[in-house]
């Protein structure tokens, strides 16, 4: 019993201390995508917080995501976060990312990363600063630690379907709401 | 009876995979700080290598469709397994192994090569583009280090008229003068581990920006665990063959040999680290080069200058 | 006279149809007005290889009401910036390639025909860009008429209220 | 004719040596490649159809963020067309501000690439120096410009931020410790054996390829067409500055590193000397929000080569038609070329060379094989990928890399 | 030049490795240091706004609204900013005639609920 409980608590630290991240553009403009290289450098080095860049979906824990999403990239954003082994999590670097941002009215852009797939913890920024990367991956292991962890990966499961209907129902919300502010 | 449990706690706990095990934790935060501090970074907290451990056993595992699922599983444990049954044979504390006889150097020297086979395997088994890529580097590397490897260690052999590295340490240790004979061959030895480890600048078959991690792109979570485990344990066994081979200095007290070997695995994982920072990736076929126009030679001429030296003893 | 000037004298001397539709913009920029496909063909390999303007740098497209215009940005080791400028009916938008003579222009080409619906004769076969996969027939964004407005991004359709209405 | 032993690799869109989508398929007989099929187009945002919706002002932003890495050069571009189709002249103060940070900009971004071209071919320690060292130069902007990546120094009429005393002396620091680390890497340039070994006839453009395919920027001036637009067509500021063309013989990744690495000491020596002649005087002057009807084409020295915008006004204070040509888009040309025959191994750092950023690309192109007939799209090249693994008995069709 | 050899930066690497890590101290706790100059969140003061809405005219994301929540007579005017929207451009300062709006050196606001990301000033 309490062998188990401990491997289990293990298990919870090591989630914790070693989140290993992918980083995909999904069509940002460049700046976000070197600042998230940039935190890996000695200025920041995320390592010393037990990040490490995983070439390969599959070893990685965190997709993070850069760029509003182009009708190109949005498949591919759905595989490669399905390739992901559980439990993984979304940061959504940057304005683009969060929201569409600047990109948002182009006719390519889907909107931001949650347009597609969850996203745990939004960063906005143009570009975001290393330093806000660092506060996010903070923010999320925060986030982590409080949530109970079987539910967080009956979510993570669930919430693909849901959540993309969701965000399509927001976004066109969002898109109604907007019209008359453009005109004002 | 009492001899038989030693030897159980031998193989299980010192110097068997226990501490083969925490000793792999070691050196891989040892040598990712290093790598790191070179890099002018403050590098990973001396617990990462666990975290990374535990956080992969919890993960779950994705199996691709189009693997052989058997193989995928079995691969990352016959990794580990030759990996630490070879180290069994080899001398940690001073000049004896657990296990020991005469031609123990030719089973470590197999057992070296089945984990390269193995990652090969899991590549070539799980069927993705990229990891039959990787697969096939490995396979093409594994060719071309293992003649100037295999060479280089059994040079000196030549001196010490023994096929066991327990006696072969003790004849080092006896005569450390000798030692130093094998200089050429070490340096042979040294580059052709590295390359045995998939280090820069022989880190072809993982090339990240290639081929993106090689044969074990699609292994994930326990799998993957086992072979990053498999993969330090093998950094611990190549360099404590190395220093038993190439370092044989002891001091015959039990304290101070685990603290020499302390010490020469740390020197020896400062230089292979070294090399991994201040170099390029090669090319495959620049490895290829290499490992036969450089590596092999030079091990070739220390069979040469062992060759030599014991006809000389002789007379 | 400058070079520009130069150029100029060249291109009226050899095509007269030329002559008080070229001018000098400002030093470096040669504009033409608007060309017929066929006058176009027929200055291309002149300016190719007898005036040396060995660089295509780029095709803008624009979109001029009925016509679309094309303006070929050309330029020589003067750095003078000659601008060829095509017009074709948009009812009827068919151009020939010049990519065998600028290699260079081949991507600008595929994305005229993609973004403005211009048929580009002549061009080696290739995948479609810079639009998505699955972009439906016969939208071309960048043409005036086109308003993101009515395009449904997530099934990528495109329903015009205003077109329905005419018809 | 196709021998057997042939295999498809896709490289891409998501793949560690490219951090922006972008698609390559690369088929390889062993580890020789022998046709790419490179797709871009993954980035497209279609942002000059909402340039056509948005005013001057507005679009300034949207076209500094065509590109993260030049996003000064796009934006000077834009302004100094806008400021040319409304006639005005902009203080000469503010035309040196701007050269200031385009020659910042320059060394970023030619830092930027030498970390990343040592990424890729596995030289992560130099990868790092140099991206530490970067850090001075984004300090610099983020204190000049505000921002580290997008400064937003530009605007229509002049710049928005000043250079004061005290930032002079911060600048002209920082430069004499980048100069004496651009010695360091020159000196690792020219001697690391294993860097030369991977660089050296990799990817090579010759002289008349690349005046062919139309190359520019430090693909050009590898290949030895000295063409610079800073030069060829001074700008701005650059009409009284000095400026040396850099240019090398070798024609490969090689010579385009040692291009950035001696253009990377050219701009120090620029922004020394724009801070030595500063002139006094206003940051901006008013323009109208209705520019007055017209079009013209500006050039700019990105970079990565020459930046080519058009603008066309229809009178009130939208524009009509914006069009960006960027310099990637000239390079991608070439690639054609620089794959073929290479190494899978040398793939990255060939594409890496040209320094390519595919979010102002976005476009695709089928590159053949040399005469060879065997040109497909990458469907059919994909197809052919797929029926290779079958007869083999794997099905890859399921496979998702 | 020197002689080309192999290994060329170990010296270097060696050398580092006995220096200070160029790393920053911020690992997410608290507010980092930034440049004096760098463009942050929007501030607005009340006070001096006349609502006439040039800093949302200007405005290239729409990220900006001032909005009256109190009456005609007696205004209350309050700025809704859109964190997720907003690139940081710091156009609506420009434009603002009135200086009303500036900028602080604010630049972490990562937030794991996208409706915190609106925010009212
Ligand atoms: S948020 Fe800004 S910097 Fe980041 S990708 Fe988008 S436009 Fe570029
Ligand atoms: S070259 Fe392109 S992909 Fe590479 S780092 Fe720069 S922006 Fe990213
Ligand atoms: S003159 Fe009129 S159009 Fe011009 S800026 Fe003033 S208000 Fe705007
Ligand atoms: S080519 Fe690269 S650097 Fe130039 S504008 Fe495009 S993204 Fe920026
Ligand atoms: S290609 Fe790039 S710059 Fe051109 S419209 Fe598309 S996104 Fe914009
Ligand atoms: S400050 Fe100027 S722009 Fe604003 S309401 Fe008053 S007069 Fe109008
Ligand atoms: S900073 Fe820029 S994006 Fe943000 S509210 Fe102001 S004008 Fe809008
Ligand atoms: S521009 Fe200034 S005064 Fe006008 S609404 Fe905005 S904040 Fe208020």
């Amino acid at each position: 019993m309490t062998n188990v409980n401990l491997i289990k608590k293990a298990i919870e630290w090591g989630t914790e201390k070693s989140p290993w991240i992918i980083h995909f553009n999904a069509g940002a403009c460049n700046g976000c995508d070197i600042e998230t290289i940039d935190s890996l450098t000695p200025r920041y080095d995320l390592e010393r917080v037990g990040i490490l860049k995983q070439g390969s979906p599959r070893h990685a824990d965190i997709l993070v995501c850069t760029g509003a999403v182009t009708l190109q990239t949005r498949d591919r954003l759905i595989q490669i976060y399905e390739q992901m082994s559980d439990p993984k999590f979304v940061i959504a670097i940057g304005t683009c990312a969060c929201t569409g941002g600047i990109f948002e009215d182009c006719y390519c852009v889907t909107g931001g990363i949650d347009s597609v797939i969850p996203v745990d913890v939004y960063v906005p920024g143009c570009a975001v600063r290393p330093e806000a990367i660092i506060s996010a991956v903070d923010k999320l292991l925060e986030k982590l630690k409080n949530a109970e962890k079987d539910e967080n990966q009956q979510k993570n499961a669930e919430k693909i379907e849901e959540k993309t209907e969701t965000a399509k129902n927001g976004e066109e919300t969002a898109e109604q709401k907007e019209e008359p502010k453009n005109d004002a | 009876m009492i001899s038989f449990l030693k030897m159980l706690l031998a193989a299980f706990i010192f110097p068997g995979f226990l501490f083969l095990s925490v000793y792999s934790l070691v050196l891989d935060f040892i040598d990712r700080k290093l790598y790191a501090r070179m890099q002018n970074r403050v590098g990973p907290p001396w617990y990462q290598p666990v975290a990374d451990f535990f956080k992969l056993i919890g993960k779950k595992t994705l199996i691709p469709v189009e693997a052989n699922k058997m193989m995928f599983r079995i691969m990352p444990l016959v990794s580990l397994a030759a990996v630490a049954a070879a180290f069994l044979y080899v001398p940690v504390l001073g000049q004896d192994a657990v296990f020991s006889f005469d031609g123990d150097l030719i089973i470590v020297l197999y057992f070296l090569t089945v984990p390269p086979i193995a990652a090969f395997l899991a590549g070539w088994y799980s069927r993705g583009v990229y990891a039959t890529i990787g697969a096939t580097r490995i396979l093409t590397q594994l060719f071309v280090y293992e003649v100037p490897l295999f060479i280089s260690l059994l040079a000196p052999t030549l001196i010490a008229g023994t096929w066991s590295i327990s006696e072969l340490t003790a004849f080092y240790a006896a005569h450390p003068l000798y030692a130093l004979i094998n200089l050429p061959a070490a340096f042979a030895a040294l580059i052709s581990f590295q390359c045995k480890l998939e280090r820069a600048p022989f880190d072809t078959p993982e090339a990240e920006t290639e081929i993106v991690s090689g044969a074990l792109v699609e292994y994930g979570g326990r799998l993957l665990a086992f072979f990053k485990m498999a993969h330090s344990c093998e950094l611990v066994l190549v360099i404590s063959l190395f220093s038993a081979v190439f370092l044989p200095f002891m001091t015959g007290y039990v304290f101070a040999d685990f603290l020499l070997y302390i010490v020469k695995t740390l020197v020896i994982l400062l230089l292979l680290t070294l090399m991994r920072v201040s170099m390029a990736r090669l090319k495959i076929n620049n490895v290829v080069s290499f490992c036969w126009k450089v590596l092999a030679p030079v091990a070739l001429f220390q069979v040469v200058l062992n060759l030599v030296i014991r006809g000389s003893l002789q007379i | 006279m400058t070079h520009d000037e130069a150029v100029v004298t060249a291109l009226c001397k050899k095509f007269p149809f030329l002559s008080e539709r070229i001018s000098v913009q400002r030093e470096k920029r040669i504009f033409t007005k608007p060309l017929t496909p066929e006058e176009f063909q027929q200055i291309i390999p002149y300016v190719h290889r007898e005036l040396n303007f060995y660089r295509a740098c780029h095709v803008v497209g624009t979109d001029d009401g009925d016509t679309l215009g094309l303006l070929y940005i050309l330029t020589d080791k003067n750095n003078t910036l000659l601008i060829l400028r095509e017009s074709v009916p948009k009812s009827n938008p068919v151009v020939k390639s010049i990519s065998s003579i600028y290699p260079s222009i081949l991507l600008h080409e595929r994305e005229l025909a993609d973004l403005f619906g211009v048929v580009v004769e002549g061009l080696p076969e290739g995948p479609r860009y810079p639009l998505p996969d699955g972009w439906p027939e016969g939208n071309y964004p960048m043409r005036k008429e086109w308003n993101p407005k009515y395009f449904d991004k997530n099934t990528m359709t495109y329903n015009d209220p205003n077109v329905k209405e005419v018809k | 004719m196709h021998s057997d032993n042939r295999i498809t690799i896709p490289i891409g869109p998501q793949h560690p040596s490219l951090d922006e989508p972008g698609r390559f398929d690369i088929t390889l007989e062993g580890e020789k490649v022998v046709n790419a099929v490179i797709g871009v187009g993954y980035n497209h945002r279609g942002l000059e159809k909402t340039c056509e919706s948005k005013t001057y002002v507005q679009n300034l932003y949207i076209i500094e963020r065509v590109c993260g890495i030049c996003s000064h050069a796009h934006g000077t571009a834009f302004c100094m067309a806008i400021e040319q189709l409304a006639g005005v002249t902009i203080p000469k103060r503010a035309e040196y501000i701007r050269a200031v940070v385009a020659e910042l900009e320059r060394l970023h971004s030619h830092l930027l690439w030498l970390g990343v071209a040592c990424h890729e071919i596995g030289f992560d320690t130099m990868f790092m120096y140099t991206w530490r060292n970067r850090e001075k130069v984004l300090d610099i902007l983020a204190d000049l410009g505000g921002n580290r990546v997008n400064y937003g120094v530009n605007t229509i009429g002049g710049v928005r931020r000043d250079i004061d005393a005290d930032m002079v002396e911060t600048i002209r620091k920082a430069l004499d410790a980048l100069e004496e680390e651009t010695k360091h890497y020159v000196e690792i340039a020219y001697t690391e054996t294993t860097l030369i070994s991977r660089l050296k006839g990799v990817g090579v453009l010759s002289h008349e390829d690349a005046i062919r395919y139309g190359a520019v920027g430090p693909v050009a001036r590898a290949a030895g067409i000295a063409h610079d637009v800073r030069v060829d067509e001074p700008y701005g500021a650059y009409k009284e500055i000095p400026v040396k063309v850099i240019t090398d013989t070798h024609a490969d990744v090689y010579g385009r590193t040692v291009v950035r690495i001696l253009e990377m000491q050219e701009s120090i020596n620029i922004i020394r000397f724009c801070l030595d002649n500063l002139p006094d005087g206003p940051l901006s002057v008013r323009v109208p929000r209705r520019i007055p009807a017209g079009e013209t084409i500006i050039r700019v020295e990105a970079p990565r080569g020459e930046n080519i915008h058009y603008l066309r006004s229809n009178g009130s204070d939208i524009p009509d038609r914006v069009r960006v040509r960027a310099p990637t888009e000239a390079n991608w040309h070439g690639m054609k070329h620089m794959l073929e025959g290479g190494y899978l191994a040398d793939v990255p750092i060939t594409i890496a060379a040209i320094d390519p950023c595919y979010s102002c690309t976005d476009r695709a192109i089928v590159v053949k094989s040399g005469a060879k007939t065997d040109c497909y799209d990458w469907r059919g090249l994909r197809q052919y990928g797929i029926d290779w693994y079958k007869k083999r008995g794997i099905d890859v069709t399921a496979l998702k890399v | 030049m020197n002689k080309t050899g192999p290994g060329k930066i170990a010296l270097t690497a060696l050398k580092t490795l006995f220096k200070k890590p160029a790393t920053t101290e911020y690992t997410g706790k608290g507010s980092p240091e930034v440049e004096k100059h760098y463009r942050g969140r929007i501030l607005y003061d009340p006070t001096t706004c006349v609502a006439c809405g040039l800093c949302m005219r200007d405005c290239p994301t729409g990220a900006i609204q001032i909005i009256n929540e109190g009456t005609k007579e007696d205004k209350k005017l309050v700025a809704i900013l859109n964190v997720g929207k907003c690139i940081f451009c710091c156009q609506c300062v420009d434009s603002c005639n009135k200086n009303s709006l500036s900028y602080s050196q604010d630049i972490d606001f990562a937030m794991t609920k996208k409706e915190d990301l609106i925010i009212k000033l």
